[in-house]
């Protein structure tokens, strides 16, 4: 459930204080330029992960972002040890990330447009869903669902947390079943699906969007390409599991480059909310 | 939780339709002593000789007429459906279809279904709700099938349509985990009012020899990680993702189709008679109480998880024909 | 959208008062055997074409069908004339077959259960569906909404009446906006496809079916092949558009040989009823 | 019917949205003289440089946002639909697309779509309805693709379904057929409150290629067959198919996209307002009429067609503001 790079193709980052070398075309990227152009090669256009606080500043009108459940941690219920403990690997990332776990989830606007938003971050072990990505995605449904606010949520993961077995699965249907009552509602819901959005995540909220948009390049896919590879034991088709390989298997409304999502998401919410005013049509 | 739903330690109050009454078990302790290793469980889910979907089908149900087809692509042969008679009322089935043999394994792609398989379980649970029938699932595969073509047809959107549709359909549904729950591929069908399982049935987010190959970094650490992962019965009794277990014969449900069958008929008849007296809107808010109630989080600032369920659930569920009293 | 043989096989019947040979076996079969047996060849499982009359027989319980509408006759919307006026053509087939046009419909019992029933013959004008066809489908549907009966089409038909142009079109989307009604208020529909069902037939009422069973060996398509064959330029693989092909691509639950049809119907449309008596359900 | 979908003739009574307004014909006497015969007509509608959906979306609508895919197979490139703004309104837009070249025309199947555009459609549909968007359908097809893959992906299955679909969509749905509408590939994207035409349309149920194969046995009767079948404007008119014709410029659409767009617009803004203010259920029992009523049947016993419209739907929908009255 851990992505894994499909093509054994090192993204050659090099972080220094100050440049960045883009893995598509080879640029070296000042990174301060980089930060402001949200993370995108100037050069080649290739879209670098970005951060939950990144994303939050790309996505929500500025200062309009209030963060929901901002300290709940995960406990250990199986007692988890691989080569080190699990609340071990917690602690070093909420020590690398700045976050508790891997979502962050609040209340925002959207070029005025209020909305429950949840990003995900895949710093965070990963992007991994356990019970805290779970419950906070769920919350941040049925506040959508109570509140009647359009919900947006960007994924990045590489899957259930296989720390938290079973439980870290059955993640899976409480967070639909919380976005099953919001469709029933007709409630807006818009999946951006981000460099990588794979696993169980994708077999879960993050397919059932009213709108699904993805990021240029970003992959996406059920099965690490690691899997399927052994699977059919041969060399993947190129562009395999990759946002336009999804476009043009009919998974994905669109490909948005970072610079117009924020724009291209107002819309879509705003074509929702003009109509669902006009009350006569709710028979 | 298992009290919510299957209301067994409180027998004496409940409806007479009781998980002790039908031979499950709903607590660890209930088990025999020196019960199976969780890799001794792995590999007994996993036995060839086990009874698979249709074995199960033909002793527990009459008159099964298997329905073939998702309506736009393939009838996928390791998802089996239809329409048959549990001790004579129509239900639903949907199930994995694993192989006996390695030539039916070929066939059935080893129980892993394409997405194909899982657009025709959606179909078939519309149609369970179309009806008024309940559904019946069972669960038996490694997973859902990873290939090129299964991504290139939506395996990750047909597992999320197929659990979407079951957490409101509105029909009781009772999901029987028979040999291997293998990750999202087995929750597609296991979204139910009631989770039972089979003694030796196992459930878990991976294999584990994927687990093994990502944490332990070897596919040779896969007993390991089967223990880690408490994904044995016992286990899923204790975190409650299973409400009960289903008593296998002494060596293992391959030793006896038969006898595994009548104790599976046993508690489908007992859970799907008891389901089928509550009004359905409590029974979907108790299906979404269920799953939403999984989860172990610490919040420092309330101080508390998740608020538990209702308490006027419990009473209807534990006596549905009393209405709100107890 | 008339039916054309696909394989270039011409079906060797040698019609005469006593024999008729089997174009799958070869058998030479005595005619009164052969109809005793509903047309089924007793050496190699051959399904012949079965009237209206015929199927009436094989499915109604005997004296339970009762006709309605059975004097609706076409008149000729557009004045059509190929090589010879459509009505000379009508009456043609009216005095071939014995019926009015290409459906019979009316009320019976299957099994003692109360249905709705239509039956087409392929004998009338190819099975094509034009303003009658269309009329007496939509009132058997809308009887058996208003009765709250199930309904059973059995179809086969080479598609829509080209003599009645866009009206006959027409008859698609007004067959299927009666079934629509019949599947909001959940009344169980039966679809059956005999040799052969093709064109708009296949691509209306047919197809929606609650359950869509198919004799052995039946022609289904959308295309007749000869139009698909000419669009690949190539030969089609063997069994294409065949009832087992259907069932291998997921468009049909099951593949019925004719003597188990009546208790395969009646078996659906029980486990329907008594289900739909349990009332608490009905939220 | 005519009058009671479009209302025009009544124009003095009506509500301010009227087809004579909008320039619309609801009468065959009202075209010119000398107008064209049915093959050129053909003709007409299959010229390449003719305007295509996409140009006409460009033109009519503003900020057209392109959705993609059926979530299950493919994303055909025949079939496009989205989101965009009609003078300001929201509304959902499904269309058929030929190509304007040979390459594009492959790329686009020459507008002929498979099962998974249908099925694109019936997502974009769903789409609407959910959000209480209107429907506007733009139809430009020879048929659904006869080929073998569409047989095996299911061509019939995904018209019925999307025919189906239509019939009961709870919102608003104006379709305008631009060129050639194609038998059942065509009516797929076809079943609407109103359905409106450009003047060189033809709507048929096979393509006069394809009957005179069939019943003159020489393709080149297709003239004759054109003819026969009554597939042009004016004889949509005259049977109902159409409520109504936009005109187009003298020389045909395709001597100028711009008016051509211009006059599409004029009538789909009128027909969205108006449709929008009618009360759904009122709508959808007049799109179930609307559909009813097409046949030319006789009966000897009950001497009459079937039972016509009630009048207080004419009513309602010459002034739905004023409810019962006038
Ligand atoms: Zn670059
Ligand atoms: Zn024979």
């Amino acid at each position: 459930m851990r992505l894994r790079n499909p093509f054994g193709r090192k993204p050659k980052e090099f972080p220094s204080h100050l440049w960045t070398q883009c893995p598509m075309c080879g640029e070296m990227l000042f990174n301060k330029q980089l930060e402001r152009n949200n993370r995108v090669c100037q050069k080649c256009g290739h879209h670098f992960k970005l951060d939950a606080a990144g994303r939050i500043e790309l996505l929500a009108d500025p200062r309009s972002f209030s963060e929901t459940e901002a300290d709940m941690v995960s406990s250990d219920p199986l007692g988890f040890v691989d080569s080190k403990p699990y609340p071990e690997r917690i602690a070093a990332a909420q020590a690398k990330s700045g976050h508790k776990d891997a979502v962050l989830t609040g209340d925002a606007t959207i070029s005025g447009i209020p909305i429950v938003l949840a990003v995900m971050d895949f710093e965070f072990m990963g992007g991994s869903m356990g019970s805290v990505v779970g419950e906070k995605l769920t919350r941040a449904a049925e506040r959508a669902f109570a509140e009647r606010k359009p919900l947006v949520i960007v994924s990045a993961s590489g899957g259930a947390r296989m720390q938290e077995g079973t439980i870290a699965l059955m993640q899976l249907a409480k967070t639909v079943a919380a976005l099953a009552r919001l469709d029933e509602a007709r409630i807006p819901f818009i999946s951006v699906l981000t460099d990588p959005t794979t696993g169980g995540v994708l077999a879960s909220f993050a397919s059932l969007g009213d709108i699904v948009l993805a990021e240029p390049g970003a992959l996406i896919g059920f099965s690490g390409a690691r899997v399927t590879s052994e699977t059919i034991g041969e060399k993947l088709p190129k562009g395999f599991q990759r946002a336009e390989f999804l476009l043009e298997h009919g998974f994905v409304d669109q490909v948005v480059p970072r610079p117009q999502l924020k724009e291209r998401i107002a819309f879509f919410l705003n074509s929702f909310r003009i109509a669902g005013q006009d009350l006569r049509w709710s028979l | 939780m298992l009290d919510r739903i299957v209301g067994t330690r409180r027998a004496a109050e409940g409806n007479g339709h009781l998980a002790v009454e039908a031979g499950l078990v709903t607590d660890a302790t209930q088990l025999a002593a020196g019960r199976p290793t969780a890799w001794q469980a792995v590999q007994t889910a996993r036995n060839i000789t086990r009874p698979h979907a249709l074995e199960i089908i033909g002793r527990v149900f009459d008159r099964f007429q298997e329905l073939h087809g998702d309506r736009a692509f393939r009838d996928d042969p390791a998802i089996v459906g239809g329409i048959a008679e549990l001790a004579g009322r129509p239900v639903v089935i949907v199930a994995q279809q694993k192989g006996a043999s390695t030539e039916e394994n070929i066939q059935r792609n080893f129980g892993m279904p394409y997405p194909e398989g899982y657009r025709k379980a959606i179909r078939l649970y519309r149609l369970a709700e179309k009806f008024h029938l309940p559904l019946v699932t069972l669960v038996d595969t490694p997973g859902a099938y990873p290939g090129p073509e299964a991504e290139e047809r939506g395996q990750a959107e047909a597992i999320a349509s197929s659990i979407q549709l079951m957490t409101r359909l509105a029909t009781p549904i009772v999901v029987v985990v028979l040999g291997e729950g293998g990750s999202g591929g087995a929750l597609a069908l296991g979204v139910g009012d009631v989770v039972l399982a089979l003694e030796n049935a196992t459930y878990s987010v991976i294999s584990p020899e994927g687990c093994a190959a990502i944490l332990w970094r070897s596919a040779s650490e896969a007993e390991r990680a089967a223990a880690a992962m408490k994904l044995a019965g016992p286990d899923l009794l204790d975190t409650g993702v299973v409400d009960a277990l289903i008593r296998e014969p002494a060596g293992g449900a391959h030793t006896d189709h038969d006898a595994t069958a009548a104790a599976i008929k046993t508690a489908l008849v007992a859970q799907v008679e008891r389901l089928a007296r509550v009004p359905m809107a409590d029974l979907l808010s108790l299906r979404y109480e269920r799953f939403r109630a999984f989860g172990t989080i610490v919040e420092p600032s309330s101080g508390q998880a998740p608020a538990p369920p209702q308490p006027w659930w419990r009473r209807m569920l534990r006596n549905p024909m009393r209405g709100g009293e107890s």
